[in-house]
């Protein structure tokens, strides 16, 4: 039953992926976008890595869509003016799928070691504490750096988006490249 | 004694060079009178030098002054001077007729602004002519041999503002320029022949006869070297075409370079050198030849010519020829003794010609004048005296050096060249005679009133008449009861061929005269009554404009070697520079223009274009890594 | 171990209770008391004609929100229009799933081992509550962008920006909680307050989570995006009928989620009193039928306490102004909870 | 938990990858690239904890981690980029904003 | 057991979703049907919509997602060290731990004072 479960999820992870890939309509991909992010959570709770799990759903469901989800909102770009008439470029097309095989190809007579079962993991795999012992541990280094590349993103933004604005505070976007 | 010798003949060739550094600013600091008569000053003093040296050596005398000691080895070239009678006589010829020339000339130049700047030039070309025939050396005599080529084509292009006249110096210039490659080529032979440039030296080991065949070989070059040099400085056949240009020059500057002096040049290197020309008879026989064309030459184009200076120009060119055909049959007293008479009356006929061009305010065609008789008298008289002397009629200084290279000529037994000889002479009458009637006798034709050349002028014209009158003094024959002086001055250098001394020698020696002066008179009358009432017509022969127009020469020569010169400078630019050099190089260039514009295609900006390179690359590294697993 | 079927039986017996007392009865009594406060508040009745002193008033109110017209305004972008409620209701069921109403207990006999009284016993408990919270935002900014009014695109806008910012502040305050328990599972916070409830070494942190509770729920203080006043109801201004109950039906199970987890982080959950356990009285909650129901209710009356606070904070405290809001959400809650963070750190190392 | 072949679980990640890469080529406009980034580091966080499930070790999470905030930072920053491009050319199609070119 | 939990959180999910969408389905059905135009058009306070529909917003909105994921992204790297604390304040390391996470912070509340001292906070319009 598990099995089944497996691949219920992989396929379904796979059509949302396509769906978010080749929709016109960039708010549509958004929506997409969180289902495939919450059947990969479903995916990582199966290999048994929880703490990734609703770390996945916090973080990417819940703040990065967001995000997007804001930009789209403020835009509010006219729909043809986002999506516009998706020509298919077939030469991208064709390279993507002759790479898609080509690797399928060698993944799949690649060592037979790589087909067997994965064993079942240790009584602590996934667990928070675990994760946490592990990352403190061995990353602490890697921890401080990563809260430097927050505050470097978090300045970058501050000095792209943000313009001081002129006396007459318009604040929207509309008539922000006047007052820019 | 040598010390005297040293200061004089230091004086005598430094002076002029100071000379000319002063008048280039000095006329308009002391003015024109001032400048001329102290440049005329400088010339006296040489003259006055030369003459002492002539009265104190008695052979001859080497002054040492310094040697060129970072030119190389020392003993290759050495600044020092030869003082001999060959060196000693032309010495006294340049300074003497050079110091009247400048007096003739303060009065000619006078009122014109380059006044200053041309007797500069005069005096450098006196001190290079004096280094020329006064420098031991074969190096010392090339600087000399420059120097004077350097001045005649600054005097001959004097008024530059002309194109005309610059054209001609630079023609003058090119022309002595061959003729100086031959000189350089023969240095070169002498040097690699005998390993040293010395005169003296050289002409010691010559003498002493002990030379190995390819010794011998080497002088031939040498020879011909020179005689190459010897042609393009004294106008004689192939390299005569710049002295007819070269009158574009005021007629100071003709009288003193084109006629007295520097075209004499080649003469004396002929004498100077003669044992070496000894050595190979057949060179002499060649410049004998030259001499001979050059001669009959230069008189039948001579007749044609109706601007004054270019007939003197062209009777030049073929007493020139006469001294070539001397030396040619190894007789180079007679050709001395014609160049130093040649001097004097050829000198008091351009300065005649230009007292009347002068008297003319500047108008140089003959068809023009006429009838100056009464007007210039002083003129007239010199004139007639230069005409005759040219002509070769007695008394004159001219018959005695014209008769005696006729005697030599029709002594030598070779027909061909005595008949060119007196019909040569016969040539030179006639067209002296044409110039002098023409000039002097029947109407005016020239509008303009005539009159006489200032005292300055008249007075050399005077001296000179008195010179080449009396000039056969000099080596009178001793058949005739003369002591022949300058034959025995020279002799202590050079060998003269014999003519022989018997009663027999006597007379033929008297039948020649007489022959030769009746042609000259025959000639004059000849002339005098052919132009007697000349009004305009000349001879209507269809060979007339062949004379007339100078054989083509200079057509000829520009069709053949400036034409072919300029194409192939034309071809080594275009095809040889710019196609080949420029080409590669721009080839090159725009090959990497053109392949960095393919790639510049590349970097469209297209941002997924990049991801699809960049795709393609991981794609190709995941498979080379799996497939070398 | 028990026998599957019987713990499954017991899941789906939570599942049930959760459902019926969150959104059958906790919701409409809550609206039922908002009412009647507000009324008593302002000196008037609430709704009282309805059944006994109008405890029905809200269940008809909701019987007529499904019987109302399901009005679609035009110009509207249907599809998210309708995924709008869907989405709001959603994080709002899924966020009771971790949170154990009870001790551990056989329920007097009935299990061999104790078994635990929540949904789902994720040892990730707090930070799934933490990651629903934050899923609730979609709900608003689609509901805004899809009704296509410019006024409901600026309340959603609004909210889900007042949501966002007290998320943080809440999210810190928790991570100072976790530091004090050491661990994330909600049960063994409530253990680990046994002894000594966490509201007293991190009061701070609750007088941070405090207003981010409210502000999440956009309830008073911060309820100004959906103000009648300014901005027309805010995003669910185009919504009528049972849509909007949806969106009134999820308000007050988050709130009541969040008052739960106020409750068991900083009150100890089910624990009696600081010093004092239910074993000290002599009550077994763990085996006995009756300890564990006493323990359960003394829980949903701390719960209760909580409901009430909000719907008292709701009628005496005025109308943030939105630029005080965001002021307060960035400028104070956060550097608070920052410090507090710092200041337990140093607290417990140094001490 | 479901036990499922490593090959199987790279196999799904590298679909999802090639999806978000097609994605990435084929779409015109900047903030569908930046969504198919966002599958593209998704796929790549799929193999990592797949990897550190097969080692049972729990390194492959703690790089998962960082590589979260590697995408949450590049999706903040490419957002920023992209409104600015928006106020300057008023669209955000990617063909348009080739400016960078030799 | 892993899958016993999660099994309850997906069953609560599919009973959310029902929920929704039954209730959206019986006012479908249960609805009574009245149409006039003036239902249909946006609700202003019954003064007639006026002014584009699609006004931009200001670009604070945007910045505070960005600060809320970033921030965000903070928490749940705090929350780790924030379990693994007690641990290493039982084996004697408590200064080590202290040490990170306060250098942890600190950078993070740099962030927050540039955003503060740059105006992206104030929402003063």
């Amino acid at each position: 039953m598990m099995e089944f479960a497996f691949y219920l999820v992989a396929g379904l992870m796979l059509l949302s992926a396509g769906l978010v890939a080749f929709r016109p309509k960039p708010i549509e991909s958004a929506l997409w976008l969180i289902l495939h992010f919450f059947l990969t959570s479903t995916l990582y709770v199966f290999i048994g890595a929880d703490f990734v799990a609703v770390v996945q759903l916090l973080v990417y469901a819940g703040a990065i869509v967001v995000l997007i989800t804001f930009v789209i909102l403020l835009l509010n770009l006219n729909p043809q003016e986002i999506s516009g008439g998706e020509s298919i470029r077939w030469t991208s097309t064709v390279l993507f799928l002759c790479s898609l095989g080509a690797v399928l190809f060698c993944l799949h007579i690649s060592t037979p070691s790589l087909l067997e079962k994965m064993p079942a993991p240790g009584s602590s795999f996934g667990s928070i504490e675990a994760f946490s012992r592990t990352m403190i541990q061995n990353y602490s280094w890697s921890f401080e750096v990563a809260g430097f590349l927050l505050l470097l993103a978090l300045i970058g933004v501050g000095l792209l988006a943000y313009r001081r604005p002129s006396t007459r505070d318009h604040s929207n976007i509309e008539n922000k490249s006047e007052a820019a | 004694m040598d010390a005297s010798l040293k200061i004089l003949s230091g004086v005598a060739v430094i002076l002029p060079l100071l000379g000319s550094c002063i008048w280039f600013w000095a006329k308009n600091k002391i003015g024109e009178k001032i400048t001329g008569l102290a440049a005329t000053g400088t010339l006296v003093i040489s003259f006055i030098c030369c003459l002492t040296l002539f009265w104190q050596i008695e052979s001859s005398a080497r002054v040492e002054f310094f040697s060129w000691i970072w030119m190389g080895s020392s003993e290759l070239v050495n600044f020092s001077f030869l003082l001999d009678p060959l060196s000693l006589a032309l010495g006294l010829i340049v300074t003497g007729v050079g110091s009247l020339i400048h007096l003739y000339a303060t009065g000619y130049m006078h009122g014109d602004e380059g006044f200053g700047r041309f007797f500069s030039y005069l005096n450098l070309f006196i001190f290079a002519m004096l280094m020329l025939i006064w420098s031991d050396s074969m190096p010392g005599i090339f600087m000399g041999w420059e120097g004077v080529g350097l001045c005649s084509y600054l005097l001959i292009s004097f008024w530059f503002s002309d194109e005309a006249n610059a054209t001609a110096g630079k023609k003058a210039f090119i022309v002595n320029r061959v003729g100086d490659f031959g000189f350089l080529v023969a240095m070169f032979c002498i040097f690699k022949a005998f390993g040293t440039l010395s005169i003296p030296e050289v002409l010691a080991i010559v003498n002493s006869g002990n030379l190995d065949i390819v010794q011998v070989g080497w002088t031939q070059w040498a020879c011909l070297g020179l005689v190459l040099g010897a042609a393009g400085k004294s106008a004689q056949i192939p390299l005569y075409v710049w002295l007819p240009d070269a009158m574009a020059g005021p007629t100071p500057v003709s009288a003193l370079i084109h006629a007295a002096t520097m075209v004499t040049a080649g003469v004396y290197l002929c004498c100077r050198l003669q044992p070496l020309f000894f050595l190979n008879p057949g060179v002499m026989e060649l410049i004998a030849y030259i001499g001979g064309l050059t001669a009959l030459f230069a008189a039948s184009i001579a007749i044609f010519q109706n601007d004054i200076k270019k007939v003197l120009a062209y009777s030049t060119i073929s007493q020139l020829g006469y001294m070539f055909l001397a030396v040619g049959l190894a007789a180079p007293v007679a050709a001395y003794f014609h160049l130093m008479t040649h001097a004097f009356f050829k000198a008091l006929l351009f300065l005649g010609a230009g007292s009347v061009i002068h008297g003319l305010h500047h108008e140089q065609d003959m068809r023009k004048m006429g009838g100056l008789r009464k007007q210039m008298p002083i003129t007239f008289w010199t004139m007639t005296i230069g005409v005759l002397a040219i002509a070769g009629t007695p008394p004159f200084a001219g018959f005695f050096s014209k008769d005696e290279i006729l005697h030599i000529v029709s002594g030598s037994h070779r027909g061909l060249l005595s008949n060119i000889a007196f019909v040569t002479a016969f040539m030179t009458a006639f067209y002296m005679g044409r110039l002098w009637i023409m000039t002097f006798f029947g109407k005016s034709r020239g509008h303009r009133e005539a009159h006489e050349s200032p005292w300055s002028m008249t007075a050399v014209l005077c001296v000179l008449a008195a010179l080449s009158a009396f000039g056969g003094l000099l080596n009178w024959p001793e058949l005739w009861g003369g002591n022949a002086w300058l034959e025995h001055y020279l002799g202590q250098v050079v060998t003269q061929m014999d003519v022989g001394h018997g009663a027999d020698a006597l007379e033929d020696s008297l039948k020649l005269a007489g022959f030769s002066s009746l042609m000259g008179l025959g000639a004059l009358g000849l002339a005098w009554w052919k132009y007697r009432d000349y009004q305009t017509q000349d001879f209507r022969s269809p060979a007339f404009n062949l004379f007339k127009n100078k054989y083509y020469i200079d057509e000829f020569y520009d069709a053949v070697i400036v034409r072919n010169l300029k194409r192939s400078g034309e071809f080594l630019w275009k095809v040889v520079d710019q196609g080949i050099l420029d080409g590669t190089l721009n080839g090159l260039a725009y090959q990497a223009k053109k392949t960095s514009e393919r790639f510049r295609r590349l970097q469209n900006g297209l941002l997924q274009g990049y991801a699809l390179w960049i795709w393609l690359g991981v794609l190709i590294l995941m498979i080379s890594a799996w497939s070398v697993r | 171990m028990e026998d599957t079927t019987i713990l499954w039986l017991f899941l789906l017996g939570k599942i049930v209770l959760f459902f019926s007392v969150v959104f059958g009865a906790v919701a409409p009594i809550m609206i039922w008391v908002e009412r009647r406060v507000a009324g008593l508040v302002q000196d008037r009745y609430g709704p009282n004609r309805v059944g006994p002193f109008g405890l029905l008033q809200s269940l008809a109110d909701g019987i007529k929100l499904i019987l109302k017209e399901p009005l679609i305004p035009q110009g509207v972008r249907k599809p998210y229009y309708l995924l709008a409620p869907i989405l709001a209701v959603v994080p709002a069921a899924l966020s009771f799933a971790v949170i154990p109403f009870g001790p551990p207990t056989t329920l007097g006999g009935m299990f061999e081992t104790p078994q635990r009284l929540q949904i789902a016993n994720l040892n990730v408990g707090l930070i799934f509550v933490m990651t629903v919270t934050s899923l609730s935002v979609y709900g608003v900014a689609l509901a805004g962008w899809a009704s296509n009014n410019k006024f409901s695109v600026m309340g959603a806008l609004r909210a889900s920006a007042q949501m966002i910012s007290y998320e943080l502040a809440a999210g810190l305050a928790i991570v100072s909680i976790i530091m004090l328990s050491g661990s994330v599972d909600l049960m063994r916070i409530v253990e680990s307050q046994a002894g000594l409830w966490h509201i007293f070494p991190g009061f701070l942190a609750f007088l941070v989570f405090l207003p981010a509770i409210y502000a999440e729920t956009n309830r008073t203080p911060f309820d100004l995006p959906e103000a009648e006043a300014e901005l027309v109801v805010g995003y669910h201004t185009e919504y009528s009928g049972i849509k909007f109950g949806l969106f009134f039906l999820s308000e007050y199970s988050i709130m009541t989620t969040v008052s739960a987890i106020a409750v068991l982080l900083f009150f100890g959950g089910w624990n009696l009193l600081p010093g004092l356990n239910w074993a000290d009285i002599g009550i077994d909650i763990q085996n006995s039928m009756i300890g564990t129901l006493i323990a359960v209710s003394w829980f949903a009356a701390k719960v209760a306490f909580f409901l009430f606070l909000f719907v008292w904070v709701r009628w005496t405290l005025p109308r943030f102004r939105y630029d005080q809001l965001m002021g307060l959400g960035w400028k104070t809650l956060l550097p608070i909870a920052i410090f507090n963070i710092l200041i337990i750190a140093g607290f417990m190392v140094f001490a | 938990m479901v036990d499922v072949s490593i090959a199987q679980l790279l196999f799904v990640s590298f679909a999802i990858f090639s999806i978000g890469a097609g994605g990435f080529l084929i779409r015109k406009n900047a903030i569908s690239l930046l969504i198919c980034l966002e599958l593209m580091l998704n796929a790549v966080n799929i193999a990592f904890v797949s990897f550190s499930r097969l080692h049972n070790n729990e390194s492959g999470t703690v790089l998962y981690f960082f590589v979260i905030t590697v995408a949450a930072c590049e999706t903040a920053v490419g957002l920023a980029i992209v409104l600015n491009l928006f106020r300057l050319k008023k669209n955000i199609r990617i063909q348009e904003a080739n400016a960078l070119r030799g | 057991m892993q899958i016993f939990d999660y099994s309850g959180v997906l069953i609560l999910l599919i009973l959310g979703v029902l929920t929704g969408v039954g209730a959206i389905l019986a006012s479908e059905i249960l609805g009574s049907r009245r149409y006039y135009p003036r239902k249909d058009s946006p609700y202003e306070c019954g003064i007639p919509s006026e002014g584009a529909d699609n006004t931009r917003f200001s670009v604070k909105f945007y910045l505070v997602a960005v600060s809320f994921i970033l921030f965000d992204i903070e928490t749940i790297f705090l929350v780790p060290w924030a379990i693994e604390f007690q641990n290493y304040l039982q084996s004697g390391e408590g200064i080590f731990i202290f040490f990170i996470g306060g250098l942890f912070l600190f950078v993070l509340t740099l962030g927050l004072i540039y955003e503060w001292r740059k105006g992206l906070l104030d929402w003063n319009q």
